[in-house]
């Protein structure tokens, strides 16, 4: 969580749970949904109740369901990060090759990542900090390019005090201008036109606090006309019952 | 909830528009979603590019829509096939523009469309008039082509079994071209020769298509019948 | 069968089930065989006695058995050249797809294809004559690119008297350089250095005669050698039990 | 008549050679062939080139292959992972290279190996530092990376089930690379954890492998067991 010692009295950061809570709340009914290592995580458990949403594994699998209960592990079967998963009703197996083929076709609605950094363009970084004992990338490129929507939940700042949110990512690049929106401890910020939208901030953050503590430009305005229109929903219920559009552009949200 | 079950062969079919590209699965007569093609027939979009195999068989299919006056221009392999007489009036007469792809580059470049690869090489067709005007570049001192995805704005499949998260099952090589254009269209919608099965009833190694590639699902009934002549 | 007003007595060509014999009899055990449309379909009743061929049919199959006993087709169940057929048991269904991976991908020991021309230094004329409806190619060029061997059954000349086996074809070509070996009525001849080489022939079929009905150039010493160390097996038993070499190469005859 | 089982693990990785590049299958410990993997340290080759998804965890896997230096270079997309010790020993005395790839772009290089294709295009890695040196073009007004296929010389899986044509199944998401390596090496290994089935036990449906692409089956007898801690 943002370091207390950095905020001024009066502010009540989110817990991350509650952050992951905000991100889960998004996640439209249907939704074909890949969850990232760390944080990220946390967001099934967190999903409103009699919302469908299908997780993505990039080890081949949908319909991944949560831990399996004590004594009832197929140790084979794991998720992303390696944890002990269980498979739904209505999931399936199918090669590493074919759950890249969903990922890099477009066929994920929503890719839930953690990051060291984002910037105001949507530029992610994630995958490779100085002082690795060696590079190690992952799946992460491959869905920061091929997500349909890419969101991204994190503290707002590092363990320094230093903005992960910033004007330009000084860490190696997991790909361009890709992520729609930032869940943090302190607001939930539309990556747009080259700032960030305040959607949503925690009680006590101010314009001047969130400046403070962001290194990119912050729209607040904007977000909050858009969020008296209400919620953290950011598309119309699509998914689920109803048709896909004929050739869907990238789910944004409308201009502010 | 997720359910993507639909009534009607009609409903599964609305929204298609006119001049949309409609990737149809089957070959010769096994697979084809002869029920689905009736209901867009019916339905009138038109000014349609449709990709397939081949390109129909007396009045039925592809052959339905053809005769109709619905189809602008076919990319297919094998169009001129035993039967295929709607096709050769439309072509003879000059109403259908028409692109011969070899076969398996068809399969590779829908293929591709669905696994978000833009462009890819191979050697098919290297050497031959199929290869005039395209890219060619050697790799290992061989020559390739240079082809590109085939993305459908909607795909028509048959399969055998679905359940409500769209999930497919098929019968024997009446798979053939559907799991590779589920992935590859915007919209994918599928007729079953079965029931609907509940969720969990068709199980995680028995699933060919997962229901993240598949829209709209409808049980027709339709299986081919074989009268000991041809089909149905 | 090549027109016997042509023929000069003494000369018994062999019939197209005897040359279907030939290539069958060609076929290693353990070989994964595409079978083409037409003369080539006669291939597969002609295996020897023990010879476990699998059969791949481009439209999803591995397996592929003789067609079904009156009453019990499944008319869902045809091969590329929409015959109803059946599955063997060790057979196996996939996509279209997968099935021209294969083929693409160098997994098809053997693609027995029907030709209009082969040239002397393996082009392949197959798809396309003058005064077709409108053009069709189907799989045959991805067969003719794709396979590690590429094998034609045709009769020695055009009904017409025109030779198939020329210098150079005059019709649309399949794939260029492709054609290993030629079973024709006449004589089977492999196609090396620019020359048909002639393996066998035909009883009666002499030098003289053989050259007045191929368009192309023929070297028939070499062919003799070959034959006199015996058969129509045209390399050592591969496939099967043992293990393929690491990176093989294509599988062809050693120098004459 | 085709028969690809062998009797132990040794014959199965006979004559693997110095230098071989070996595709092995596996994600984190699911699926990987560890019978296979330390019958290939017993059978001694050496200056291999590794393709995989991890670099083993403790002395298991390919962490075997590293422990005893066997490796001279790793092509891999995560090789750091939790407990994989010897290939952080080896990485950082500078006795193994390193190419680390993108897990969807590793995945498809070897599927484009074994499918025949020798290049695609990629959204992947598009503007990252994994793009330097890399050939970009344009589709669509979006830039691609031109990415290579990545066949190997040999194959090491680990299946469920086979039969004797070498026709495999697998079991939930242990199957993950498999599939994808056995078409893209020039000689394919399996190790299965069921013993070997009687031909047609595996049904046309079920059968994820075809044979086509496997030589030699071995049963091993081999899945992953669990302590409660961690695997085996």
């Amino acid at each position: 969580m943002t370091g207390p010692e950095l905020l001024p009295d009066g502010v009540a950061p989110w817990t991350m749970t509650e952050v992951a809570a905000h991100a889960a709340a998004d996640l439209p009914d249907g939704a074909h949904v890949n969850i990232g290592i760390g944080l990220p995580t946390l967001v099934p458990a967190l999903l409103p109740p009699g919302r469908e949403v299908v997780l993505h594994s990039e080890n081949g699998m949908l319909g991944m369901g949560p831990p399996p209960a004590p004594g009832t592990a197929d140790p084979e079967l794991i998720d992303a990060g390696k944890n002990l998963v269980t498979l739904l009703p209505g999931g399936s197996y199918f090669s590493h090759a074919e759950a890249f083929a969903m990922i890099r076709g477009g066929h994920i609605d929503v890719s839930v990542m953690g990051a060291f950094q984002v910037s105001q363009n949507g530029d992610l970084a994630n995958w490779s900090i100085p002082g690795d004992k060696a590079p190690a990338v992952g799946g992460a490129m491959d869905l920061a390019a091929g997500a349909r929507r890419v969101v991204v939940i994190t503290r707002h700042t590092a363990s320094n005090g230093a903005p992960k949110l910033v004007a330009a990512c000084s860490l190696p690049l997991t790909a361009r201008g890709v992520v729609d929106r930032v869940y943090t401890d302190l607001a939930t910020l539309d990556v747009r036109g080259g700032q960030f939208r305040v959607a949503a901030a925690a009680p006590g953050v101010t314009p001047a606090i969130l400046a403070k503590l962001t290194g990119g430009e912050i729209d607040w305005q904007c977000g909050l006309r858009r969020r008296r229109r209400g919620s953290h929903h950011y598309f119309p219920a699509a998914g689920g019952a109803g048709p896909r559009p004929v050739r869907p552009g990238p789910a944004r949200l409308p201009g502010c | 909830m997720i359910d993507k079950r639909v009534a009607t062969a009609l409903e599964a079919v609305a929204g298609v528009p006119d001049g949309a590209t409609v990737l149809v699965g089957g070959f010769g007569e096994s697979g084809v979603p002869t029920v689905l093609l009736e209901a867009l027939v019916q339905q009138g979009a038109t000014g349609l590019v449709i990709v397939a195999n081949n390109a129909g068989t007396a009045d039925r299919g592809i052959a339905a829509l053809l005769r109709a006056g619905r189809v602008r221009r076919m990319i297919s392999s094998y169009p001129r096939s035993r039967g295929s007489l709607w096709f050769e009036k439309r072509y003879a007469e000059g109403s259908i523009e028409l692109e011969v792809v070899p076969q398996g580059t068809l399969t590779e470049r829908i293929r591709a469309a669905g696994a978000g690869i833009p462009a890819f090489f191979t050697p098919t067709a290297v050497g031959t008039e199929m290869a005039e005007g395209k890219e060619v570049r050697e790799f290992g001192g061989r020559p390739y082509l240079l082809e590109y995805a085939l993305p459908g704005d909607v795909a028509l499949i048959r399969a055998r079994r679905a359940d409500r998260w769209g999930n497919l099952t098929y019968h024997s090589v009446a798979r053939n071209y559907a799991p590779t254009m589920a992935a590859a269209a915007a919209l994918t919608i599928a007729e079953t020769a079965e029931p609907v099965a509940e969720l969990g009833d068709l199980g995680p190694e028995e699933i060919i298509t997962p229901g993240i590639y598949v829209d709209r699902v409808v049980h027709t009934g339709a299986a081919l019948a074989w009268d000991g002549e041809g089909a149905r």
